[in-house]
């Protein structure tokens, strides 16, 4: 129970898969300009993972231990029919989820957070609760960032911005001060 | 050459056509990815192994040769094949091929992220007699320190395990249980004591 | 009666009356509340304290004059925030930070935090606290040793480290100490209340005396400068939030009184988290700032890896503004009410 | 993505990548790896290599092969060919050079969502013939390279005062740590777009000016 | 009340506002007077919303005081009458003042007149019906006395299925230096009490309301010993900034919210000024219609404040000449309080049927501080009884998103003043306010001219 918790805190606070892994830059930096999309976005996200998650520990039990150089092929290519298909799966059975959600779906299978937690959860050799749990965790702290940076972005534009720094220069400096503030989560619950 | 030169426009092709040029691309793929797996496997596994015997042999300083040992069933056996390495330790023999100790490893949180170690212990002096760093993503500069301190390093050379390694404010140490922690890095420094006081309470009965 | 001309008259829009507060004065205001904080830390310190407040606040002037265009720099300067930024930074100090150090911090403090984002009233984050953070992310040893309080007698005696060469290491002496947060954290030792109350333990320069900030914040609220709304509900939430722990173990975490006068509590809350500019706007906004404050703050404290939150913990819920600005809205007179 | 005339050499198509349509400082591409191993320039360089490869190599193959693939399975058919081309340089990294391997984690098969690569070969490869291809995929992997090199110089020598690991400011120097942080490559990625930006600017004015001038005289 | 008033036992009042400094000792004690007449008087034809009116007279043609001389040129207009005995000098366009120049009857004062007034022949009101009643008020040229001027007969004009429950008199007057409406209802409390009583029964309203700030002790007093037997309440409030404002004054005194965008009718409750019902008492009591009213002339640039009885149209020049002139260091003249009123260019423009003050300030009152960036101190939204967020209003209309504005109920503004007041940077906030509505409405009209 311990190690999940830290599992979860880890990847939403501790590391954060955008402020501290850097992963999942494209639509952090592209699409956090509204905040409707970007909660959207983070939601969706945070439910790829989940796939992802499920999929890699799948993976990884019955497969890549034969084949173990199959892994990244294997990643991309069942992750990404996964999504497709449990998208099709939505869109019969909730149009209404589908356009909340499903639209973010195609943008995110190639994006490199969902890849990248496939790889850290092999890599650090999770079990099917701690993958869940990690990918959770790293939806979770991916919503949060998105939806701070939204926030923060909508305002940026009505305040006096220098056009010079206007565009992807702030917003990677507002990245690196939300980064720079996320680093007091560090060593949460890992101490005493 | 023309700049503009367009991929031609061919009929609709078949589903059969499509599934085919990907089977034939994924065949083509998979080949090539076994062909180099199978050319970089040996000096990998190599390479591999003699970082764990650098390893192995810097935690447990006198030691000619390691084998991989696994627990089952209440007894320690040699372990052959490869996969899964939970409930493995390394054990390390002399010249004479006589047990000197074990290689015991341990990961848990850092300050940033997981810290994973290794450190060679003596069972019949009950003493610890080395340690290395795996692989750790503290803060370059302080929490790194935990491995490129030599000080702090050489605490764990015939450091006490009973009643529990204990990190103290650095200079103050005074048992030998005791060892000093960094100074700005003390909690790297106690997580690494909490990882191996961890590791060994698992392992103190089997060895 | 004599005829007179008619005078040249003004037009202005209504409404042409305006209460007497203005945001230069409230900016003096926050300089005369500092004071005696100030005064004390340099009393307990000495002239290496003096000169780390000169550095930060040279640096944060210098970089506003520059980036600023000369034709607004007599208003951006005028207003005095620049060098308040820089005094609130050096406040947070440790007294033997290398100068260079404390100089590159007030550069950051107003360039990053500031001048970047357009000027005054533009920034999200508060401008002190990004000089800080960058200098704890970039210096974390020298921004984390401390020296105990001494007093007058020692007021010539600079700290070894304070003239450190630009870019180079100070030396530190032996003198070093740990503060009564990092002894909490690490040995679970408390201090005593009392001179956390009157601030002759080791610390930031001019975090030390609960004292005296309280009396400025006092000061402060008596002027209409701040709004109570954010320090008291920081110091309620982070109070109860330390009580309940406290109940559970009483040995391992601190109690509620050590956690509101140790550490940056006191000048976090009553000068920093209140900086107008980056809080919210409404009043329930306001508490809902000040509560995840104070939570924050004791989160990090007991259960992270700094000893020290409250910078953190600001930064943080600066980033929320935004979204507490847009979910606490007040209603609108007269909309969402019924036809009577 | 802006395709010159007719008499554009092949040249060309490689320089511009590397400073006029530069991939990270003017299309903000490849943000991911741009960022999180920078924070040592031999660790940038490693990875702006690999990536040279994977990207030459994959458009090479893609335009060779352009007027086979079906268009309608090209997306998984370019995927398939970058996934190969980094496996590749993921084994052969971790043979040759483990130790830097180990640092760059997993961001070497993280290449394969490089967004970069993808795009250029949608939008080049897939269309101009092998010549032409591997020209711009060396410009643009070329001014990955350039950023990737520039950025982890940056944060190596203020973050460890050295540079390829050879000290350069002494055992004195006190590092940036949060240069080799996180929010150091947030923070040092900004301040060099704020910087191309202004350049850009500056630029921009002097050639008003010019035009301004020469109008003048006439 | 509130809950948390019942708890505090807080006077029924809004909630937000400001306390600008009352300013009123300078006159508040003098009693009403009556100016002498001038030489020239100018009435603009239209003073108010809605239509101007119709002139009814010639170029050249003598006058009556108290004639005729305009008619209402369609329902949402009222009538003029002269203010002096004298003749037409011209109808042409003249300084109105807002600085433009509109159509106006000029007037030449008969220096030999007596300037006596003709009543028109009294109207027994209590045989009137409800339209005759409109008609007449609208005859008498009523308008609101409270600053807008709003045709009062229209405000009485309650449609089909609509019932007046309550008539509200405003005496609030919570404008700063004001003191006209204070010195009414302590010098003709009579005709105050009558004239709501008029409107009461004319609209079949139960009970009738006049609130008036606890600053005026001596008007409650006084009105209070004046009160017969009529269903009338004279309630007292908490002083505060815009009181007077008609949706303020119905929370504070009933507790009702008008919803935005309704009308106070739409809750049963007709507002109207002291000044209202007054002129509206001496229409039906005495024929006068209105042609005169009181005006307060104050402020540290004037050399004798009074509160005065002035002829409509009489040129502002004349008004303050009486009251001593302006002193040198005069640099700006109010028409209305300093709140909400409008600062004139010229001293040429006439008194109007909305002027309630004329202030002149010197420059310790105009000077301003420089104006600073907004630094999102919330004193504004603590000021606003709208409960708006002016902070944003100014940062979006300097970005110019006008539309932003509107989704964020800009049009609710009431353009009080209280935020600006509040504000430490000085940021004239009610400009850009008015400035994106000024936007908007020209989109508006485009995008229906389409
Ligand atoms: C940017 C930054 C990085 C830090 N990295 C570490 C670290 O890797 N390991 C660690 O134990 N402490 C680290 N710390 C310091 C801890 O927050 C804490 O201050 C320290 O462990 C206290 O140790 P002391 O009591 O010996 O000074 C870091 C602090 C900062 C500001
Ligand atoms: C901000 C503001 C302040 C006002 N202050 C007063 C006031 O002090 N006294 C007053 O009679 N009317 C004041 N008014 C006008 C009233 O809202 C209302 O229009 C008036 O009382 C209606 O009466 P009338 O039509 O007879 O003038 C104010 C309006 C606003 C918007
Ligand atoms: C277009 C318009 C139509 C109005 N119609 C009526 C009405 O039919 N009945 C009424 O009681 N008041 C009516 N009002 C008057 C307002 O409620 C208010 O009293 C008037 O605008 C003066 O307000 P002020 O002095 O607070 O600015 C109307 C106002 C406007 C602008
Ligand atoms: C009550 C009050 C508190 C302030 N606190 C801070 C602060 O913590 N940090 C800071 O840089 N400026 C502070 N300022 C100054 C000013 O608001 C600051 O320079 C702006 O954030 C710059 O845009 C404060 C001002 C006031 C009136
Ligand atoms: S991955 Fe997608 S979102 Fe990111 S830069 Fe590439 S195309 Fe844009
Ligand atoms: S002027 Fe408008 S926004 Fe300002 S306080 Fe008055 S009603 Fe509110
Ligand atoms: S726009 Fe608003 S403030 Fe202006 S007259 Fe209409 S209701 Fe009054
Ligand atoms: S009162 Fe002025 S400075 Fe304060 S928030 Fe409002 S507009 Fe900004
Ligand atoms: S999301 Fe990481 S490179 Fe695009």
């Amino acid at each position: 129970m311990q190690d999940l918790i830290w599992i979860f805190i880890g990847a939403m606070l501790v590391n954060n898969f955008v402020l501290a892994y850097f992963l999942g830059l494209c639509p952090f930096l592209g699409v956090s300009g509204r905040l409707e999309t970007s909660f959207r976005l983070g939601l969706a996200t945070t439910f790829v993972l989940l796939i992802t998650a499920i999929c890699s520990w799948f993976l990884n039990t019955y497969v890549l231990i034969y084949a173990p150089y199959l892994r990244l092929i294997s990643f991309i290519v069942v992750i990404a029919s996964t999504v497709q298909f449990i998208e099709m799966a939505i869109k019969k059975l909730s149009p209404a989820l589908f356009k909340a959600l499903g639209i973010f779906l195609p943008l995110i299978t190639t994006n490199c957070a969902i890849l990248g937690l496939a790889i850290f959860a092999t890599n650090r050799g999770y079990g099917f609760l701690e993958g869940v749990t990690f990918a959770l965790g790293a939806g979770a702290g991916f919503t949060l960032a998105m939806v701070l940076m939204a926030g923060m972005r909508e305002e940026t534009e009505i305040v006096d911005v220098p056009v010079l720094i206007r565009g992807t220069a702030i917003n990677l400096i507002i990245a690196g001060i939300l980064s720079m503030a996320f680093m007091g989560f560090a060593g949460l619950f890992s101490s005493s | 050459m023309s700049m503009q030169q367009q991929t031609p426009q061919v009929a609709e092709p078949s589903p059969q056509k499509l599934a085919l040029s990907v089977a034939f691309a994924g065949l083509i793929s998979g080949l090539v990815i076994i062909s180099i797996f199978e050319a970089t496997l040996p000096t990998i596994t190599a390479n591999k192994a003699a970082e764990l015997k650098a390893a192995v042999f810097k935690v447990l300083p006198g030691v000619a040769s390691m084998k991989k040992l696994q627990y089952s069933d209440g007894g320690l056996s040699e372990r052959t094949q490869e996969g899964a390495d939970e409930d493995t330790v390394y054990g390390g023999y002399n010249q004479q091929g006589d047990l000197v100790g074990y290689a015991v490893a341990g990961e848990g949180p850092g300050f940033q992220d997981t810290i994973k170690l290794l450190y060679g212990y003596l069972p019949e002096q009950r003493k610890i007699v080395g340690m290395e760093i795996l692989d750790s993503r503290e803060t370059p500069g302080l929490g790194d320190k935990i491995f490129k301190d030599k000080d702090f390093v050489a605490n764990f050379d015939g450091l006490a395990v009973d009643p529990q390694i204990k990190a103290v404010k650095k200079g103050s140490k005074s048992a030998p249980y005791e060892i000093d922690a960094i100074t700005g890095a003390t909690i790297s420094s106690k997580a690494v004591v909490r990882i191996i006081n961890g590791a060994h309470a698992k392992w103190d009965k089997r060895l | 009666m004599k005829q007179q001309r008619d005078p040249k008259l003004l037009v202005q829009p209504a409404p042409l009356l305006a209460q007497g507060m203005t945001t230069p004065s409230a900016m003096r205001d926050v300089w005369y509340a500092l004071l005696p904080a100030t005064l004390a830390g340099l009393w307990f310190f000495g002239l290496s304290a003096l000169l780390v407040l000169l550095a930060c606040i040279a640096g944060a002037v210098m970089v506003e004059w520059v980036f600023t265009p000369a034709e607004s720099r007599k208003v951006a300067l005028g207003d005095g925030s620049a060098a308040l930024t820089g005094l609130l930074l050096g406040l947070t100090l440790p007294p033997a930070l290398p100068l260079w150090q404390a100089f590159l911090g007030g550069m950051v403090a107003i360039g990053l935090g500031k001048v970047i984002w357009g000027g005054l009233g533009n920034n999200l984050f508060n401008p002190a606290l990004v000089g800080r953070a960058f200098l704890l992310g970039t210096f974390p040893i020298a921004m984390t040793t401390w020296y105990p309080a001494q007093g007058p007698e020692h007021f010539f005696d600079l700290y070894s480290s304070t003239f450190a060469a630009p870019l180079m290491q100070g030396t530190w002496d032996s003198l070093t100490t740990a503060s009564p947060l990092g002894m909490m954290k690490f040995e679970h030792q408390s201090s005593e209340f009392w001179s956390l109350f009157i601030g002759n333990t080791a610390g930031s320069l001019g975090e030390t005396s609960g004292l005296l900030l309280m009396l400025g914040g006092l000061w402060l609220w008596w002027r209409r400068d701040l709004d109570w709304r954010i320090p008291v509900s920081i110091f309620v939430t982070a109070g109860l939030f330390s009580l309940i722990l406290f109940m559970v173990d009483s040995a391992r975490f601190p109690s509620p009184l050590f956690t509101l006068f140790s550490g940056g509590m006191m000048l976090g809350a009553i000068y920093m988290a209140t900086d107008p500019v980056t809080s919210p706007l409404s009043p329930k906004g306001l508490l809902i700032f000040g509560t995840g404050i104070g939570f924050l703050v004791v989160l990090i404290r007991v259960f992270g890896g700094m000893p020290e939150g409250m910078m953190y913990a600001i930064l943080l819920m600066n980033s929320a503004t935004p979204l507490i600005d847009r979910y606490t809205q007040p209603r609108v007179f007269g909309r969402g009410v019924e036809r009577s | 993505m802006a395709i010159s005339g007719k008499d554009a050499s092949a040249y060309d198509e490689m320089i511009k990548g590397i400073w006029r349509d530069n991939p990270v400082f003017v299309q903000v591409l490849g943000m991911c790896p741009m960022l999180a191993v920078t924070n040592s320039a031999i660790n940038a360089m490693t990875m702006g290599l690999a990536t040279l490869f994977v990207l030459v190599g994959s458009s090479a193959l893609v335009s060779l092969f352009r007027n086979l693939i079906p268009k309608q399975v090209r997306i998984s058919l370019y995927i398939i060919i970058i996934a190969t081309f980094v496996t590749v340089i993921d084994y052969t990294l971790l043979a040759l050079v483990p130790a830097i391997h180990k640092e760059l984690g997993a961001f070497i098969p993280l290449i394969v969502a490089n967004c970069m690569i993808l795009g250029r070969q949608e939008a080049f490869a897939g269309k101009h013939s092998v010549r032409f291809a591997v020209m711009d995929a060396i410009g643009m992997a070329g001014g990955f390279l350039f950023a990737m090199l520039v950025l982890g110089s940056i944060r190596e020598i203020l973050g460890s005062g050295s540079l390829f690991g050879i000290d350069l400011l002494g055992v004195n120097f006190d590092p940036w740590v949060i240069m080799i942080l996180p929010p150091g490559g947030f923070l040092t990625l900004g301040l060099i777009l704020l910087f191309f930006n202004w350049v850009t600017a500056r630029r921009r004015q002097f050639l008003e000016q010019v035009v301004a001038t020469e109008r003048g005289n006439v | 009340m509130s809950l948390l008033g019942t708890l505090f036992n807080l006077k029924g009042t809004f909630r937000h506002g400001v306390h600008p400094d009352p300013h009123k000792q300078q006159t508040v004690d003098l009693r009403i007077q009556r100016v002498p007449f001038s030489e020239r008087y100018v009435m603009p034809l239209g003073q108010h919303i809605g239509v101007p009116a119709k002139p009814v007279v010639e170029k050249g043609q003598s006058l009556t005081r108290g004639e005729l001389i305009a008619e209402p040129g369609a329902f949402m207009s009222t009538a003029l009458h002269s203010p002096v005995t004298g003749r037409v000098a011209a109808i042409e366009a003249c300084r109105y003042t807002d600085g433009s120049f509109k159509p106006a009857i000029v007037i030449e004062a008969d220096p030999y007149a007596t300037q006596q007034f003709q009543p028109q022949p009294p109207v027994d009101w209590e045989a009137l019906s409800i339209d005759e009643f409109i008609q007449q008020v609208q005859r008498a040229g009523i308008v609101g006395m409270g600053g807008a001027a709003f045709p009062a007969h229209v405000k009485f004009s309650i449609p089909e299925g609509q019932r007046i429950d309550n008539v509200l008199i405003n005496g609030a007057e919570c404008e700063p230096y004001l003191t006209n409406d204070h010195r009414l209802m302590v010098e003709r409390p009579a005709a105050v009490i009558r004239g709501a009583e008029i409107v009461r029964r004319k609209l079949g309203a139960r009970r009738a309301t006049i609130g008036v700030e606890d600053n005026k002790p001596d008007a409650i007093a006084t009105l209070q010993t004046e009160l017969g037997d009529e269903p009338v309440d004279i309630v007292g409030l908490p002083m505060k900034y815009p009181q007077g404002a008609e949706k303020m004054l119905i929370k504070a005194i009933y507790d009702i919210e008008v919803p935005a965008g309704q009308l106070p009718r739409d809750c049963g409750i007709v507002v109207n000024n002291v000044g209202t019902v007054v002129a509206i008492a001496d229409w039906f009591d005495s024929g006068m219609p209105l042609i005169e009213r009181v005006v307060t002339v104050s402020g540290p640039g004037i050399n004798y404040p009074a509160n005065l009885i002035v002829p409509l149209g009489t040129p502002l020049r004349d008004l303050l000449k009486f009251c001593g002139g302006l002193s040198d260091d005069t640099r700006e003249v109010i028409s209305g309080g300093p709140m909400m009123g409008a600062p004139i260019a010229s001293l040429d423009v006439p008194v109007l049927k909305g002027t309630s003050g004329v202030l002149a300030f010197t420059e310790s009152e105009t000077s301003r501080p420089r104006e600073y960036p907004c630094i999102h101190c919330g004193r504004c939204l603590d000021a606003c009884p709208y409960f708006l967020n002016p902070s944003r209003f100014a940062r979006l209309a300097k970005a110019r998103l006008y539309d932003e504005m509107k989704e964020i109920n800009v049009l609710d503004c009431v353009e009080c003043g209280a935020c600006t007041f509040a504000c430490p940077s000085s940021i004239p906030i009610v400009q850009h306010i008015r400035t994106a509505k000024d936007n908007l409405r020209h989109q508006h009209r485009r995008s229906h001219s389409e």
